[in-house]
């Protein structure tokens, strides 16, 4: 049952793009619509059939397809808690997507509704895969289906975006594949039974101190992260979001933000965290300060921008630059709430982007200086956009709120609870930075407001003449735009007021993938360091050194 | 709806009279153990019924409904949610038992577990949970009664008060007054510090919406917004603070807390900054909350909102939530006495600078904009010098008469046209329709500035007296100064009372009527209600009209209620008990050890021992009368007798060049806005230029795009290699051999 | 020493069987020889339908030689040749023939096109002189009998000859390819710059005969074997082996012998473009195998050469990268690939045999020819005024009046960068894990970073035909009368996208130079070489 | 360089022949060497083509020097073998390299190399 479920999640999209592909134009949008519904409803009874809900533990799904035996690499596909969770997020945010798109995109509809379904089935993919190398698969491969839908169908500079975006991304993650590659090339040679991708085998060989020296360890974790890091994005990394932000066509940001961007986050806490837990502690307060300065960054430019769209790109950074120090606290209260705040921007970020689309649909402009007061045009579009403000801002009560809570405390109680039960590292001090964040986020996302939606009425000038495109659609929002939206807005009031229901099978999750992590951050805290063996294992097994470049011994 | 007024009038009064019995005698030193309390589920329906008001509310404004609907539903529900807390009140009174609280635990909201990882994990720390529970005792009693009862008023009154927008914002303004009786209630009923939390920002948001009720106007959408901020920054401090209180106390609930904050008086030994700035950063919350200094400026600009909504919210309730946080968190901050003192310092020290601000304000809703956090400054020093029962019946007290100023306050500008400026107005008590307005408006005057035997006297005394008696020297300087600042707060509530309805009779109209001849189209604007007629010549169509029925009843129920909240005082000079003090003394409020302390001082010496009388109390009384009534006598002199007085006094001070400073510099209010502007937005809004720019041209410019530029340039670098020429090539093939047998040669030489 | 001694007495005692068995294994390049005779002459003829069936005489002659290379390396004469890599031919001829097949699709009607156009509509008469179609595809199979002669090289005349063979016809044709001036100055900078590194790996394979007295690989290896053990390598050796490794690197157009790769990919026509960038760089990665696998002992490769090939490999897959993102010629852009793509085999090479290098070599050489054939067949399948479109001007918005084209293109870009689960990915997922594994990660990690330089460039080729507008030049850009180049991009196409569904039987296919290899260390000794470090 | 080169074979040749032989057979290679060098030294320096494709030929034959040195040096037949390939396939070389110029010739009437630089980097 679940296994064929599991298939068809995968083969369901990508039959539904070849459709499209054959079918005619006119029909293409329902097509997609069409699938992406019923995608979404297999995976609600994907997650209704799921067995690891209450352990916590990866629930093989039992569907291997060996793809390179030779090497091990299969398609075996698996699921863990959080992942089933992302799948949800995904395959719920597909179809609002799709029919928010009807409108807005109306040239090589094929194309544009083929390539969604293409990414979709990527999207999926990560968040199954269970092998390393599928897993790489698919997380590189939905950079083609973006890349065509940000230089076919964005804004005016789509085609650098779209180059950038691309080229930015496959940078980062050539780093990841080189760092799955040797530990699998590891895994062969100490352990001598052949080849494994399989990702579980992996992370528990790898953060084995009988296999892994420090200096491995540490240098698999930078070249896991170097991928993941862009994916996030981490500060220094994260230019291309706003630019692919900008330029994406509304559905492209949304699921950017709502699924894609989950890929660097879902990464990092499913191999990255893992794999190397030597590498993870030493580095974790370098990654920590480079997310604060993110969060800090990320708002005061959101502050000021006038582009609104660019502004939530930038704001993105900043939330997930969060949601990274909340992992990063590496306790089981801000990595929940980091998990949380991977659903929770997905939705209100996702649901922002759309009400911008919906926005630019009519004016054709995203300048807050050109748009003002437009409560009075469209109360019920200003309704829903104050609301996944409020959302993002982390208002108690909306979803925002819960993942952003727990990341703060995660990150604050993480050198205090030592006495507790979940000993985590970062402490006070970080959390009193990243609150900064949270009051600059309530700055620019209430002028951001204060522009668009309250205030005297500001319409483009030319709008009188541009809308001849928008006369199909109402001033106000129309019944398929609301219905687009409220489904989001009561996902978010539900977590909002019953997140129950997902914290308890991710903390076991949580429990299940971070489980040597706990002892050894305490060691750490209390020593400053990790007692590991420098060389693992020294009984004739090979081990090719990363940090020495290959002509300095080759004598 | 008179009926239901006439229920809460009721109950004000059965306030003032009746004891509980489990609250009767109890003198149990600290908090008891709560008990859970499954059977008293129904007060969730507290919480649920604005929110269902808040949802129906939104269906109608989706259904574009054109009738008070909204209105009615809002007041229905929220006069049922009052009489369900009366009914929780009488209820709990009622039962027998031990005088404990009560949990009600609704649903798990959220919870986390793990297991602890090593043996030495104390069992305390394992969870963070926050269920959606209700934490009933007498303090939230006492709040949720005036919450409730004072917002199923104001939503009445409201119903008339907005009736101009009905059919465009009025279903938004009652959709939030919902949210907003219903965060508050989270707030004050919640039975752990996150549901708090949610009751907290929630209130913000109402706030946020109200405040920019009138979004066509820059002002308000600004002040909504920096309502919001400023808020956020003592939310932020809260937060903070909560996360430490879990990290010292292992909890978040306030039953366990509460056990666990005892045990820690008791041994007192630890004394790690964690524990320390506890109470700082929720001291930051509740200033930020109840406008308090440094936090305080946006609560006047808040006074765009809608006038029902700075009589509930910026008055009476919400902005008391920061005085219920600390009065909730009262046993921690016992075991902070410095933390106690600094709110001393700081509740004096607002209230002083709010009274004299508010003395030269020309806006009445300003002025009693700074009066209510010259006010909320007194309650935080009543915390601060430990009466925590002065603090609340201050609180009570005030919010009564604070929400009858303001409404008064609206019912004239519902009247005039959005006039507000006291020096366009006159003489109104004897204008047709406005008698009620005006006596009932002398009321909360008097009441504000604690004429004797007034509610805000006794209130008020009860704080001051308290800090006279304290053996702490710097609480008795705190105490001269809050008796100066009576004095002062009775100079402007006397001059708004004189300027306007004393004297001649004089008005003008409020720009209202000329607004909608500016923007012609403006559909969702409209203090008060300006006829559609006035497009044209709309000044001399216009005539002042008095409220009707709605705001006349709510006027006179809350009017009585101000005057009836003393009742509690009188019955304690009666010989009886004060009903509030007791109803504190039973909460988590309880001064505890302090203020034994300070009663043993009480007969032997205090700091007013020189007027030869011996009870502090009485003395207080006696000497804040004096102040008082000396700053009415002034305010007679100059707004009633000789307003001329006034302006010259102020060209006075203006002309002599020592003393000009001072007035300027209260007219505009201290430049606080500006100094903030100057140190805090303007610097960060650099760095946010600075962030942008290096972000762009440094990280993305150079960074980014050198990096992608490097390749590129080295193949520049290299493209002249590639010269198309034969031997060129040849040339270089054969550098390139030489140069790696070169190095081959050099290696094999190290090698051997 | 008496090892030696038995190996060289086994070959003199042996000697006839060897030779029987040298020539059966060599039945596909002498097929592919007869072939050339038969096609030189069919183009003689006078009969146009004649003419016109050359290149199908030549797909079938080289679809024989397939036939044959499977028959052939089922024997046992496979192992009695003493051949150091027996097992090599059975995929790398089997490899270069179906390449070749493609290639012949590519260049079937563009040799003497004007001039069969010519003859057929009586401007001029037929003339025996001026016909080159014949001889074109006769050099055609001579070059790729010469690659695959390459893979069952015994010996360091053979390898020579070999290479010799697999280069001059190539000159030949780069300049009779199309009649322009440029294909001529490629030729001539082709076979200059060739002869200088023929000369220069001759010279290194004196060296390596003065330095071990023997021609024989097998020998040589043992030779070199003992002279490690008895305290390093003579520095004869040492030059000698890095002579004929940067001789041969031409063939590769690895750095620094690269320098006549653009000139030349850019003169001549796209579908000799195609074959030499695939014939030269099989028949060098060939060649380098053999000599390569004579130096492998049970400690790896020698230091000197190891830091040779290393600092090669780095090079050409950086200026190779670099260089491509210059230029607006997709001819040029694809010369500048070709030499990326051989920095990236290198890899392959330097990780050796027993960590799967040549293996992942072999198998990116399919995966190469496959996606670089795909790439310069939609150019040679289209044209603008007679003349060949190579620049990316002309191919803005090609999506519009070609699709298929336009896909095929992008489709095999896309590879080329190497994005999963393309053809191009697994060809660099096999290179990189046995770099790892070979112990090059450092190495393997600059490759990944090269590869993400070639992202932009490749992407040219993505976003121009798929997304540019066409303009007033493109307007007269449309396909050839043939339709074979386009049946060949799409099938390259196609093998781009659907291959990897095979990709498993493919990579195992590839397996044939293993650690059982005589000539290239085994699993233990690479074991312990890289323990030694 | 040379100098080491031939310094290492000196040894070499110690090893393995009389000492008589061994200056005429060091003679022999430094001569292949100079050869070498001035087949290359000549090809890069020279534009006539037909001077430099004999400048081609001249390295070639230098290794062909070398191979029958180290022939000798081996008491081995197999260099002198492998130098008639490379005299065939030298000659080879010298058809293809002469129709090559004939055909260069009558497009552009020189034989300077350097006339033919249509094609570089742009």
């Amino acid at each position: 049952m679940l296994k064929s479920l599991s298939y068809l999640l995968l083969l369901l999209p990508m039959l539904s793009a070849v459709a499209i592909a054959f079918a005619p134009t006119k029909s293409a949008k329902w097509i997609a619509a069409a699938s992406t519904s019923v995608i979404f409803a297999i995976s609600v009874m994907f997650a209704w059939a799921f067995t690891g809900w209450s352990s916590g533990a990866i629930a093989p799904l039992d569907a291997v397809t060996p793809i390179l035996p030779e090497f091990g690499i299969n398609i075996s596909l698996g699921a863990s808690s959080v992942g089933v969770m992302l799948i949800l997020l995904t395959a719920f945010l597909m179809p609002l997507a799709m029919i928010g798109s009807f409108t807005a995109i109306r040239e090589r509809e094929k194309e544009y509704y083929a390539w969604f379904l293409v990414l979709e089935a990527t999207m999926l993919g990560v968040f199954l895969a269970r092998d390393a190398v599928f897993f790489y698969t698919c997380f590189e491969f939905s950079l083609v289906p973006m890349y065509f839908l940000i230089a076919i169908f964005g804004g005016a500079e789509r085609r650098a975006a779209s180059i950038k975006f691309f080229i930015y991304m496959f940078f980062g993650s050539v780093f990841t594949l080189a760092g799955l590659i040797y530990m699998a090339v590891q895994y062969k040679l100490q352990i001598g039974n052949g080849w494994s991708f399989d990702l579980d085998t992996l992370v528990a060989f790898s953060s084995n101190p009988e296999h892994m020296s420090k200096s491995q360890q540490f240098w698999i974790f930078v070249l896991l992260m170097t991928g993941f890091a862009v994916k996030v994005p981490f500060f220094p990394v994260h230019t291309w979001l706003p630019l692919a932000h900008d330029q994406a066509p509304t559905a492209g940001s949304v699921i950017l933000a709502g699924a894609l961007l989950k890929f660097g986050t879902y990464g990092v806490y499913r191999i990255a965290l893992p794999a190397a837990p030597v590498g993870a502690i030493e580095l974790d307060q370098f990654f920590a300060i480079i997310c604060l300065i993110g969060i800090v960054n990320a708002a005061l430019i959101c502050w000021v921008q006038h582009d609104v769209k660019k502004l939530i790109a930038y704001s993105s950074v900043s939330h997930l630059c969060f949601c990274m120090l909340g992992m990063f606290s590496l306790n089981s209260v801000g990595t929940t709430g980091a998990f949380m705040y991977m659903i929770n921007h997905g939705l209100s970020t996702g649901a922002l982007f759309l009400c911008i689309g919906m926005i630019y649909e009519r004016y054709h402009t995203k300048d807050m200086d050109k748009l003002g007061g437009l409560f009075r045009r469209m109360p019920v579009w200003s309704f829903f956009m104050v609301f996944f403000t409020l959302s993002s801002l982390g208002l108690p009560g909306l979803n925002g709120f819960v993942g952003e809570f727990l990341c703060l405390m995660g990150c604050f109680t993480a050198d205090v609870d030592a006495v507790a039960g979940y000993p985590g590292l970062l402490g006070p001090w970080y959390a009193i930075i990243a609150v900064l964040g949270l009051i600059v986020s309530a700055m620019y996302l209430l002028i951001m407001l204060g522009k668009i939606v309250w205030g005297p009425l500001r319409e483009p000038l030319d709008h009188a003449h541009t809308s001849h495109a928008a006369s199909a659609l109402p001033r106000d929002l129309s019944l398929r735009e609301i219905s687009i939206l409220t489904p989001i807005a009561l996902v978010s009031l539900f977590i909002g007021f019953y997140p129950n229901p997902m914290l308890a099978p991710i903390g076991k999750d949580i429990e299940e993938s971070l489980a040597s992590y706990p002892k050894l951050v305490e060691e750490y805290r209390q020593n400053g360091s990790l007692v590991w063996p420098e060389s693992a294992k020294s009984d004739g097994v090979a081990r090719t050194e990363l940090d020495t470049p290959t002509m300095a011994k080759s004598r | 709806m008179i009926e239901l007024a006439s229920l809460s009038n009721l109950t004000a009064q059965a306030l003032g009279t009746f004891v509980p019995a489990i609250l009767s005698d109890a003198t149990s030193n600290g908090i008891p153990a709560s008990i859970a309390a499954p059977e008293l589920r129904w007060a969730g329906l507290i919480l649920l019924l604005p929110v269902i008001s808040a949802v129906l509310c939104g269906l109608c404004a989706a259904m574009r409904v054109k009738s008070k609907l909204p209105g009615l539903i809002t007041a229905v529900s929220l006069v049922a949610s009052f009489g369900l807390t009366l009914w929780l009140f009488l209820s709990l009174s009622n039962a027998d038992g031990p005088v404990a609280a009560r949990t009600v635990h609704l649903f798990d909201w959220i919870t986390l577990s793990w297991e602890p990882t090593h043996q030495h994990a104390a069992t305390r720390w394992t969870s963070v949970t926050a269920p959606f529970a209700l934490y009933i005792d007498s303090l939230t009693l006492l709040w949720m009664l005036f919450v409730t009862g004072l917002g199923s008023l104001i939503a009445i009154y409201a119903t008339e008060y907005m009736e101009s927008d009905v059919g465009k914002g009025y279903a938004r303004f009652f959709g939030c007054v919902s949210i907003f009786l219903f965060a508050m209630g989270a707030l004050v009923m919640g039975g752990n510090l996150i549901l708090l939390y949610l009751g907290w920002e929630g209130v913000g948001l109402a706030s946020y919406l109200l405040v920019g009720y009138y979004y066509t106007k820059p002002s308000a959408v600004d002040a909504a917004k920096k309502a919001f901020i400023m808020n956020r920054i003592g939310d932020a401090g809260l937060a903070l603070g909560i996360f430490l209180i879990w990290v010292n106390y292992g909890s978040l609930e306030y039953s366990a807390l509460f056990e666990a904050m005892q045990g820690a008086g008791a041994d007192g030994a630890s004394a790690s900054w964690t524990r320390e700035a506890i109470p700082y950063l929720i001291m930051l919350g509740a200033f930020g909350k109840s406008a308090q200094f440094p936090l305080f400026t946006w609560l006047p600009d808040a006074m765009e909102g809608p006038t029902p909504v700075s009589a509930l919210i910026h008055a009476a309730t919400m902005v008391t939530a920061g005085v219920y946080l600390i009065a909730r968190l009262y046993p921690l901050f016992e075991l902070h006495p410095h933390a106690l003192e600094t709110v001393a310092w700081i509740g004096c020290f607002t209230a002083l600078l709010a009274a004299t601000i508010g003395m030269a304000q020309y806006d009445i809703k300003r002025v009693f904009a700074y009066s209510t956090v010259s006010q909320l400054g007194y309650m935080f020093l009543g915390l601060g010098v430990g009466t925590s029962f002065g603090a609340v019946y201050h609180v009570f007290t005030h919010a009564f008469f604070k929400a009858l100023l303001f409404l008064c306050c609206g019912a004239i500008m519902h009247g005039m046209a959005g006039q507000l400026d006291l020096r366009k107005m006159s003489g109104l008590r004897n204008v047709k329709g406005f008698g009620i307005i005006s006596w009932t408006f002398l009321v909360g005057c008097l009441c504000l500035a604690a004429f004797p035997f007034s509610s805000g006297y006794f209130s008020k005394d009860a704080i001051i007296g308290q800090a006279f008696a304290s053996d702490n020297p710097n609480f008795n300087f705190l105490g001269w100064v809050a008796v100066l600042t009576a004095g002062l707060t009775s100079y402007y509530a006397f001059r708004v009372w004189f300027r306007v309805c004393g004297g001649p009779t004089k008005y003008e109209a409020g720009d209202e009527v000329h607004s909608d001849a500016d923007e012609a189209h403006d559909d969702d604007h409209g203090h008060g209600h300006a006829p559609a007629a006035t497009t044209h010549h709309a000044a001399e169509h216009w005539h002042p009209h008095g409220p009707r029925i709605a705001i006349n009843a709510v006027l006179l129920v809350i009017c009585a209620g101000a005057l009836l909240a003393a009742v509690p005082a009188y019955n304690a000079m009666s010989g009886g008990s004060n009903w509030v003090q007791r109803m504190v003394a039973h909460s988590s409020a309880f001064e505890g050890a302090q203020l034994h302390d300070a009663h043993g001082a009480e007969h032997a010496h205090h700091a007013l021992s020189f007027t030869g009388i011996q009870d502090v109390h009485t003395a207080t009384s006696v000497v804040a009368s004096v102040f008082g009534m000396a700053g009415l006598l002034i305010a007679l002199y100059l707004h009633l007798l000789n307003r001329s007085a006034a302006d010259h006094l102020r060209n006075g001070l203006l002309s002599n060049s020592l003393t000009r400073w001072l007035p300027i510099a209260m007219e505009n209010k201290w430049y606080v806005d500006e100094i903030y502007h100057w140190t805090f937005r303007v610097p960060l809004w650099a760095l946010a230029h600075v962030s942008h720019f290096a972000d762009k041209n440094l990280i993305d410019g150079v960074v980014v795009n050198g990096v992608a530029r490097l390749p590129m340039d080295l193949a520049r670098l290299f493209q002249p290699l590639y010269n198309g020429v034969l031997q060129g090539y040849a040339a270089t093939m054969a550098g390139g051999l030489a140069l790696i047998l070169a190095w081959v040669f050099w290696i094999w030489m190290q090698g051997v | 020493m008496t090892t030696f001694a038995s190996i060289s007495l086994m070959t003199t005692l042996a000697s006839t069987d060897v030779m029987t068995a040298k020539l059966t294994i060599i039945a596909p390049e002498i097929l592919l020889f007869i072939g050339a005779v038969v096609v030189a002459v069919l183009g003689l003829s006078r009969a146009p339908a004649v003419r016109r069936s050359v290149p199908l005489v030549t797909s079938l002659f080289l679809a024989l030689s397939i036939a044959v290379t499977a028959y052939v390396y089922r024997l046992d004469a496979v192992y009695a040749a003493n051949v150091p890599m027996p097992e090599l031919g059975s995929y790398a001829k089997i490899v270069i023939a179906v390449i070749g097949i493609l290639l012949v699709m590519v260049g079937s009607s563009s040799v003497d096109r004007r001039l069969e156009e010519a003859f057929d509509s009586g401007r001029a008469a037929f003339d025996p002189i001026r016909v080159m179609r014949g001889e074109y595809f006769a050099f055609f199979l001579l070059a790729l009998a010469g690659a695959m002669l390459l893979a069952s090289t015994s010996d360091l005349i053979w390898l020579f000859l070999a290479l010799e063979l697999a280069s001059l016809p190539t000159y030949v044709m780069v300049a009779v390819s199309r009649g322009t001036r440029r294909a001529q100055e490629a030729a001539v900078k082709y076979f200059f710059l060739g002869a200088m590194a023929a000369a220069v790996s001759l010279y290194g394979f004196a060296m390596l005969y003065g330095a071990t007295g023997t021609l024989d690989l097998i020998v040589m290896k043992a030779k070199l074997a003992e002279q490690t053990a008895a305290g390093g390598l003579s520095a004869l050796a040492v030059l000698g082996g890095v002579l004929a490794i940067l001789g041969i690197s031409f063939k590769l157009a690895a750095v620094p012998m690269h320098f006549y790769a653009p000139d030349v990919y850019e003169g001549a026509a796209s579908h000799t473009t195609a074959f030499i960038a695939f014939v030269a760089k099989i028949a060098g990665v060939l060649a380098l195998f053999s000599v390569l696998s004579v130096f492998w002992t049970s400690e790896g490769l020698p230091a000197t050469l190891t830091v040779v090939l290393w600092m090669v490999a780095v090079l050409t897959m950086t200026l190779g990268n670099i260089g491509a993102l210059l230029q607006r010629n997709v001819k040029r852009m694809m010369a500048y690939s070709s030499i990326a793509h051989s920095g990236y085999i290198l890899i392959g090479l330097l990780a050796g045999a027993a960590a799967g290098g040549y293996q992942a070599a072999l198998f990116y050489l399919l995966c190469y020819g496959i996606m670089n054939t795909a790439i310069l067949a939609v150019l040679a399948s289209l044209e603008r005024a007679g003349e060949e479109v190579e620049t990316m001007e002309d191919l803005a918005g090609l999506r519009q009046r070609h699709p298929i084209l336009a896909w095929m293109m992008a489709a095999s870009a896309i590879s080329l960068i190497g994005m999963p689960p393309l053809l191009g990915f697994f060809a660099k997922f096999t290179i990189f894990t046995a770099g790892i594994e070979g112990g090059q990660t450092t190495l393997v990690i600059i490759a990944a970073v090269n590869s993400a330089i070639s992202a932009y460039y490749y992407l040219q080729l993505v976003t121009v035909p798929m997304l540019g507008t066409p303009n007033a030049r493109t307007e007269g850009v449309h396909t050839i009368p043939s339709a074979w180049p386009r049946y060949a991009a799409v099938l390259c196409g196609l093998g781009v996208i659907v291959l990897p569904i095979g990709v498993s039987s493919l990579v195992k296919a590839a397996a044939v130079v293993g650690s059982e290899n005589a000539a290239s260390p085994t699993a233990d000794s690479s074991d312990n070489q890289l323990n030694a470090r | 360089m040379i100098d080491a080169i031939m310094n290492s074979s000196h040894v070499l040749v110690l090893a393995t022949d009389s000492a008589s032989d061994r200056s005429s057979i060091n003679m022999a290679l430094l001569l292949s060497a100079i050869l070498f060098t001035c087949g290359l030294i000549g090809f890069l320096s020279r534009r006539n083509m037909i001077i430099m494709f004999l400048c081609t030929e001249l390295m070639f034959q230098a290794s062909a020097l070398a191979l029958i040195a180290f022939g000798k040096v081996h008491h081995d037949v197999s260099g002198e073998v492998f130098v008639i390939f490379i005299l065939t396939v030298a000659a080879a070389e010298a058809a293809l390299a002469l129709g090559l110029i004939v055909l260069l010739y009558r497009r552009r009437e020189t034989l300077d190399s350097e006339a033919w630089s249509e094609l570089k980097e742009a």
